[in-house]
């Protein structure tokens, strides 16, 4: 397992609140996902890449926007484990990342004009410096 | 002022090649209290023993210390000796300077000096020892056996068959428990009631065993040996001497609503009833909650055409007082509510039914006679999914369900896979497992068989969502090592519902001052080395009370806890430990902190009297350490304020001193 | 200024004491200043309007009396409570320490007591008279007349951080209850376990070491309701009088504090009559914070019969080497 | 063990009846060795303990005191040992409060079957204790005369 | 007479701690406490300190011997010290006639050599009252706040300090500051004297009287029904006894300190439940009658042995720090209306 990977797990791991170690390997989240046959990763799988730091895969998938955020894993797991939310963290650990490519926080200022609105400048502030 | 002897062993080398015992018992000479002090090189030897015994005898010793191996090796060895001289037992301290100094220091000046310190502790300890004598309780040779399942009847035969006498009590109309209403057993597959009945039948006709069915405690006082127990007989409106089973009278009640207990409300019963055929005692209840005659006062069939005179409506509940020797504790478990596991609509289908359903509906003298037909239509299901762990292992987060594993699923549902596939052959069936936990003699092979021989689906996964869907359930669930999602078209569903400890054992353990765990399983007194007892002196426990347990598990249980009770009874009087705790009703405010904290309900208040400094008295609530009960952990010690509970043998005074001497 | 009045409750107690509700009444009694009340059980309704007081002054808390009041006679007393006094009402009754039955007890609003140091250190000596209007207080002084003060500024610490309006216990109560508060009573606390070990230990050598083994703090608390105090019983082995070598009033005050953990409801009596002035309520702050991170909130007195943290515990509690340790973290 | 200029810590141990006394015999058995400036007090159970009897160890020149009891889950008694945790957090936590260093006071959970814990366990309080020097905060002058 | 400018008290401090301790009332954040003078420490100016200044010559607690145990031999060890001159600057009126009564108690035969080994060795220092406050009552038992007593009386103004020596203690002292101060008329003294004894009258205790008690009064008040409404809230604490000036009773205890024996003594109150408790028990056993001991000793039974000297100073301590504010003002007035 790669050093790096541990980072970015632990990161969605505290970011999600979630802790994956719960998970006793029933598969009722992916018994009772509606959304399922549309994922390639399905969210007993999801529980257990983000556990093992592999993370990237998941980060690439589709499956991630496949989630409908219906949270019946979240009901009806007995573990407490919380599939759709480690979902989440991982969709925000995507947007981060993208943001990062895209543009960083620090250079913005820099391409502050007259005419740009302000709430442009804040909406930048909010989604890059999260 | 104490007249202290002090004896140092050489224990050959042992001690004496690291300390110098000539220097020690000369050290020791000048301490507070010692008259007489000398070494020997095996003072446990018969030799060393009299050396002991003379001097007790010549120095008119009042206590003595010895200075050798640990008190785990021969404390009472020295006070065997003690006691042969004349001397209390307890007033013989131990140093330990062998494993505590000798065996660990290889410097002779060091350990030397270590040993002197250990023996002044020693001797200041014996400077404020107080001769100790055991208190004697009698015993009562009777034992009490709460709950008649399998547990209870096993417990109350073994015990009735060492001649003691036994009582059961049983909150049902009659004994038999969960086990009766089984239908096969694994892994053998023998027929429960076949097993079971006969044990009943012995019971009804033991001369040791009295049965108390319809009835519960409620109140207990005592303790071990003495019990005093209140148990109420609930009126069941019929004459149990007089009743003779014929069961006339439940057939002719026109009231038959009342939804079958026996049969877990899959069929109906009359108001007047026998659970079941080979019911113990076999003799008819009326439920005043669905018995015309109780409810308005119109019918009274059932006194009309019973010949024998049995049934009596002014019947009122009745309090019986017994005394006990020992109680068991057998209150068994049911399975959980489905209530808050609403994926598995076992509240919209009446095809979803639990493990214990099925039981009755597969068992012969079932709703459905035995044959396996859907509550629903009655028809016969052609595709069952069973579901394993249904509220078992659930994290304690998820707030429903229990967290541990209730140990019988796994195989109770290979059982009936098993039975359904051998019965009916065209039948599909699935079950959806975690993990399937086979453990225990036969169990494993038992599970195979129903893969291969039988051919019953195992899928690892989990039934997420079952859904009616006009006379279908339709199944939807995960199947792991596929990585697939599954959706069955089920005609039944049966549900591993988890087990829980009877709601009546709450109470129960309250009333006998034992102790429960969280999940109110009752606690044992140590969970390797005394797993059939409580702590509470006395109080044995048998069955699933004590946690999830199987028949054979549980019937070894029961007899174990037996073995306990009947070496309890075997004793003409019970000697306690002396080193208990006992309470200065003077300094004691009644503040109930020590009370709390007793984990054998030693621990009782009394409002006594008291004469108040203004001269005039006053009524004052002071703690009373039952010395019967106490252990002597001292916890309730810590836990007063005032210092008006010590310990005998660990006095607040004795350990100071040893503190004192060891810090001079 | 209190929202009740001395008028009100004296019309109420004769009232019960009329219809013989009740046979005595414990109230503050004027004193030979305004802020100087004592404690006193009052018998007739012309004693009550001779005599009673209720203000600023009356902090006393009389929980602690109601053991020797409900032995002396039959018939009930009537005892007034404010909200923090009715919390230790409650603890004593969990450690069954009165006859509830023979107490009459009628909750009543505070708005929080006058420090009476306080107003001598703001308006300097020579004090006449004290009155209260309002959130204003007029001090009438020997050397500088008339001097009006904020009620605010000279309130007693217990009530600047007090941690409940909330009348625990009551067969009867005046006014609205109040809730229980949010208050900031741990911060000197925190601030303390801010501190090095060299500048906690000098900090406490300092107070400590001003102990002049009166008692005080201990005869005052209602947690302290012993037959017999260990520090005064020379079976105990720990018995002493002495102040001696920095040592004993160690000793008294750490075993003191240790002995009402769990059972101390924080109504900061202690600290209130130290003739010294040390703040012994940290103390026991101490405990009912640690309490509270350790195993959960924990409110002594705020029902009956609950059970006292060290009377109970989990399978799980924190080991005490990480307890110690978490008080470091917390520093950092 | 000696540390600089012959100051020799005095280090009290607490050790319950059924695990930890066990626990220290073992490690005699087997020979551990573990400074002689630890003197062991034999209590039935850890909960027997009570916070006096520490103070009056460190009182009479103590500088350290361990308390040793069964595991949690393993008292003799049930419970003895989980009301010695919830008391010993609280008393130490107190301690530490006063500024008295804590590294003074300590509880071990000692098996019977641990005996060389047991010793490892004396060994390293013992030398941290030494590390800390004598106990000036808790003491009583007049026991040292 | 001898006065200095005010700004010269430190130069006066100096020249006395040159040949002795000197003790001066400074401020601390919890009021004013004697404390042993050093350079640039700054006099109060409070009217009073929190603890009496009894502890000089009787301190809460003191060693009186030790017994060392060598085997089963006994040493007995005099642990006395030997005491050093000491002053003590600053007791106010009230504070200054607590000693009288101390005296009369511990220097009576058989004298208390313990005590009078302080008192040869000190030096009293009084300084007159300005600004007496509500709690004050020394007038009641006789005490002229504006002229305190002393081996030295001091009177301090806006600008100078005043002093005038009354033993020969005193003049040895102020013969040492001859340096520092020059000669005075008593003028200002006077003039602050009698502004001082305006204030006095006026104050809300001042027509407190104590007449009715006194030498031979046991049985007037012994019995009185007040007693017991009086001593119904007390808590049975020390606080009084501990503030209070001429409070002079003491336990003497053994304390086993693992090597020997240390016999100490320390301060007692009559108002705890073992207070003198003998082997038959307790001669006072409820609160009630510790109560009325303390009172009834202050204002009766001292007076009886002491040519009607009462045992109270009226400094005000007990009235300021008892935790229900029950005070001897309070029992004075009560029993003494009953009569």
């Amino acid at each position: 397992m790669h050093k790096d990977n541990n980072a970015v797990r632990d990161e969605i791991i505290r970011r999600s609140g979630v802790n994956p170690r719960k998970c006793m390997r029933c598969g009722k989240c992916s018994a009772t996902c509606p959304a399922y046959d549309e994922m390639e990763f399905h969210p007993h799988q999801f529980v257990y890449m983000v556990e093992s730091g592999d993370i990237e895969p998941l980060m690439n998938s589709k499956s991630l926007y496949q989630c409908l955020t219906c949270f019946a894993c979240v009901d009806r797991c007995p573990r407490g484990v919380e599939p759709a939310k480690l979902v989440e963290a991982v969709r925000l650990e995507v947007i981060r990342k993208q943001g990062a490519n895209h543009l960083k926080a620090d250079d913005i200022p820099a391409l502050v004009t007259e005419e740009l609105p302000q709430q442009a400048i804040v909406s930048a502030f909010r989604k890059y410096t999260k | 002022m104490q007249r202290i002897g002090v004896f140092v062993c050489w224990c050959g080398s042992n001690i004496a090649g690291t300390v110098d015992v000539e220097a020690v018992s000369e050290a020791l000479k000048s301490e507070p209290g010692v008259v007489f002090s000398t070494n020997y090189q095996y003072m446990c030897s018969q030799a060393g023993q009299d050396i002991i015994k003379n001097a007790i005898a010549e120095h008119k010793l009042t206590g003595i210390v010895v200075c050798s191996c640990s008190p785990r090796m021969h404390e009472a060895t020295f006070r065997k000796t003690a006691a042969a001289a004349g001397l209390n037992p307890y007033m013989v301290e131990i140093a330990n300077i062998r494993e505590q100094c000798s065996w660990i220091h290889k410097d002779m000046a060091t350990g030397t000096e270590k040993a002197i310190i250990l023996g002044k502790a020693a001797v200041a300890k014996v400077n404020l020892n107080a001769p100790l004598t055991p208190g004697e309780s009698p015993v009562t040779k009777r034992a009490l056996v709460i709950g008649g399942g399998i547990a209870g009847i096993q417990t109350a035969l073994d015990i009735a068959d060492a001649g003691f006498p036994v009582d059961i009590v049983e909150t049902k109309p009659t004994i038999g428990g969960k086990m009766a209403q089984l239908d096969k057993t694994f892994p053998t597959l023998d027929c429960a009631a076949c097993i079971l009945t006969p044990k009943m039948v012995d019971v009804a006709q033991h001369e040791n065993i009295r049965i108390f069915s319809y009835s519960e405690v409620v109140e207990v006082g005592g303790f071990v040996g003495n019990f005093d127990v209140k148990i109420k007989k609930k009126a069941r409106y019929v004459k149990e001497d007089v009743c003779t089973g014929c069961g006339i009278c439940t057939e002719k009640c026109p009231m038959k609503k009342a939804p079958n207990e026996f049969n877990m409300g899959m069929d109906n019963r009359p108001a007047v009833y026998i659970p079941f055929a080979q019911a113990v005692p076999k003799v008819a209840t009326i439920d005043p909650n669905y018995c015309n005659m109780l409810k308005n006062g119109k019918c009274g069939l059932c006194a009309k055409v019973c010949t024998a005179g049995a049934i009596d409506y002014t019947q009122k509940d009745e309090i019986i007082e017994e005394k006990y020797g020992a109680i068991v504790a057998a209150t068994g478990f049911n399975p959980i509510s489905m209530d808050k596991f609403d994926e598995y609509a076992y509240n919209q289908s009446k095809d979803v039914i639990t493990s214990l359903e099925f039981e009755r509906l597969t068992n012969a003298a079932g709703p459905t006679a035995g044959k396996l037909l859907r509550p629903s239509d009655g028809e016969h299901p052609h595709t069952i999914v069973f579901v394993q762990c249904v509220g078992s292992r659930c994290a304690a987060c998820a707030e429903k369900g229990k967290e541990y594993c209730s140990k019988i699923c796994c195989m109770y549902t290979a059982k009936h896979a098993m039975l359904t596939r051998d019965k009916y052959p065209d039948t599909d069936v699935y079950v959806f497992y975690i993990d399937v936990r086979t453990p225990g003699k036969s169990f494993d092979e038992f599970y195979r068989r129903a893969v291969e021989e039988y051919g019953v689906h195992y899928i690892k996964g989990m039934v997420g969502k079952v859904s009616p869907e006009g006379n279908k359930l339709m199944v939807q669930a995960s199947d792991l090592l596929a990585n697939k999602q599954l959706h069955i078209e089920a005609d039944l569903v049966v549900l591993a519902a988890a087990i829980e400890p009877d709601k009546s054992a709450r109470p129960l353990a309250t009333m006998l001052t034992a102790s429960m765990d969280t999940n109110d399983f009752f606690t044992e007194a140590h969970p390797k080395l005394r797993p059939v007892e409580s702590p509470t002196a006395g109080v044995f426990l048998s069955g699933t009370c004590q946690g999830p347990k199987d028949i054979p598990e549980t019937v070894s249980q029961a007899s174990a806890a037996a073995a306990k009770v009947i070496g309890l009874l075997a004793k003409d009087k019970l000697t306690g430990n002396p080193c208990v705790a006992h309470s200065d009703e003077l300094m004691c405010n009644g503040c109930s902190s020590c009370e709390r904290v007793c984990p054998y309900g030693a621990i009782t208040y009394v409002d006594k009297e008291f004469r108040m400094p203004d001269r005039t008295t006053a009524i004052r609530r002071v703690a009373s350490v039952n010395t019967a009960v106490c252990q002597g952990c001292g916890a309730c010690t810590v836990a007063c304020p005032s210092g008006a509970m010590d310990l005998n043998g660990f006095k607040n005074a004795q350990i100071m001193a040893e503190v004192d001497a060891i810090c001079k | 200024m209190q929202k009740v009045t001395s008028e009100l409750l004296v019309k109420k107690a004769s009232e019960l004491l009329e219809n013989g509700t009740v046979t005595r009444v414990l109230g503050w009694k004027k004193g030979e200043f305004s802020y100087d009340l004592t404690p006193a059980v009052f018998e007739s309704g012309e004693e009550l309007i001779k005599d009673f007081v209720f203000s600023d002054f009356s902090g006393a808390n009389f929980s602690k009396y109601l053991i020797k009041e409900t032995k002396k006679a039959d018939g009930k007393v009537l005892v007034f409570l404010k909200p923090c006094d009715s919390y230790s009402f409650n603890q004593l009754l969990t450690e069954h320490r009165f006859d509830r039955e023979k107490v009459y007890a009628i909750g009543i609003p505070c708005e929080g007591m006058a420090d009476v140091d306080k107003i001598k250190k703001n308006v300097g000596d020579g004090i006449i008279d004290i009155i209260s209007d309002g959130d204003r207080i007029v001090v009438k002084t020997l050397y500088d007349g008339d001097k009006e003060i904020a009620a605010d500024d000279v309130k007693a610490e217990r009530c600047i951080v007090c941690k409940s309006k909330k009348c625990v216990a009551y067969d009867e109560l005046l006014g609205d209850n109040g809730e229980v508060i949010d208050s900031e009573r741990f911060d000197e606390v925190e601030k303390l376990e801010k501190m090095t070990d060299d500048e906690r230990f000098a900090f406490w050598q300092n107070e400590l070491s001003r102990c002049i083994r009166c008692n005080a703090c201990r005869d005052v608390c209602p947690a302290c309701t012993c037959e017999k105090c260990v520090f005064d019983n020379p079976k105990s082995g720990v018995e002493n009088k002495a102040i001696s070598d920095s040592f004993e009033e160690k000793m008294f005050h750490i075993i003191r504090a240790f002995h009402v953990a769990g059972r101390c409801t924080d109504c900061g009596e202690c600290s209130r009559v130290c003739p010294q002035g040390i703040p012994l309520h940290l103390l026991n702050r101490k405990f009912i914070k640690d309490i509270n991170e350790f195993y959960g909130e924990y409110q002594a007195g705020a029902e009956i019969g609950s059970r006292a943290p060290l009377v109970n515990y989990t399978l799980d509690d924190i080991e005490p080497v990480d307890a110690v340790k978490k008080g470091e973290a917390d520093n950092a | 063990m000696q540390v600089n200029n012959g100051y020799q810590p005095k280090i009290v141990a607490f050790c319950c009846n059924w695990c930890s006394y066990a626990g220290a015999d073992l490690a005699g058995n087997n020979r551990l060795a573990y400074p002689e400036n630890v003197k062991i007090i034999k209590v039935p159970c850890s909960c027997r303990v009570n916070p006096m009897f520490i103070l009056r160890a460190f009182q009479r020149g103590a500088d350290g005191v361990i308390l040793c009891g069964c595991h949690p889950g393993d008292c003799h008694y049930t419970s003895g040992n989980y009301y010695t945790r919830r008391r010993m957090a609280l008393l130490f936590s107190m301690l530490n409060f006063l500024g008295i260093e804590k590294e003074r006071t300590r509880v071990e959970w000692v098996s019977a079957a641990e005996g060389a814990k047991f010793a490892a366990t004396m060994n390293e309080f013992c030398e941290t204790v030494a590390a800390l020097g004598e106990n000036k905060r808790l003491e009583d002058l007049r026991c040292k005369r | 007479m001898r006065k200095c400018k005010t700004d010269a008290l430190d130069a006066v401090f100096a020249e006395i701690a040159k040949s002795s301790l000197l003790y001066i009332p400074t401020d601390t954040e919890k009021g004013a406490e004697y404390k042993k003078w050093s350079d640039g420490m700054k006099m109060s100016n409070a009217l009073n300190t929190v603890r009496s200044p009894k502890d000089f010559f009787f301190p809460q607690t003191e060693d009186l011997m030790e017994f060392k145990v060598n085997g089963k031999e006994i040493e007995v060890i005099d642990t006395r010290s030997e005491k050093e001159d000491f002053v003590v600057f600053g007791v106010r009126a009230c504070d200054v006639k607590s000693f009288e009564i101390l005296d009369r108690v511990f220097l009576i035969d058989p004298c208390d050599s313990y005590y009078a080994n302080r008192r040869e060795h000190s030096t009293i220092v009084s300084v007159a009252c300005t600004r007496p406050v509500e709690t004050c009552f020394c007038q009641t038992f006789g005490i002229d706040a504006a002229a305190p007593e002393g081996d030295v009386s001091c009177w301090k103004t806006d600008s100078e300090v005043y002093f005038k020596a009354n033993t020969p203690k005193g003049e040895a002292l102020l013969a040492k500051l001859e340096g520092i101060t020059v000669d005075a008329d008593d003028k200002d003294v006077t003039a602050q004297q009698e502004k001082t004894r305006e204030i006095m009258k006026k104050l809300p205790l001042a027509e407190l009287s104590a007449d009715k008690f006194g030498a031979g009064k046991t049985e007037e008040f012994f019995n009185a029904p007040e007693w017991d409404e009086l001593s119904e809230s007390c808590l049975g604490c020390g606080t009084c006894t501990f503030v209070c000036p001429t409070c002079q009773c003491y336990d003497i205890k053994d304390y086993n300190t693992g090597h020997g024996v240390i016999r100490f003594r320390c301060w007692d109150s009559c108002m705890y439940s073992d207070f003198t408790k003998m082997a038959h028990g307790n001669p006072r056993l409820t609160q009630k009658e510790r109560f009325r001991q303390r009172f009834m000793h202050k204002l009766v039974y001292y007076p009886s042995n002491n040519d009607g000297l009462f045992s109270c100073v009226g400094c005000g301590r007990c009235l300021a720090k008892c935790p229900i504010s029950m005070n001897i003002v309070k029992v004075m007035k009560t029993i003494g209306k009953s009569e």
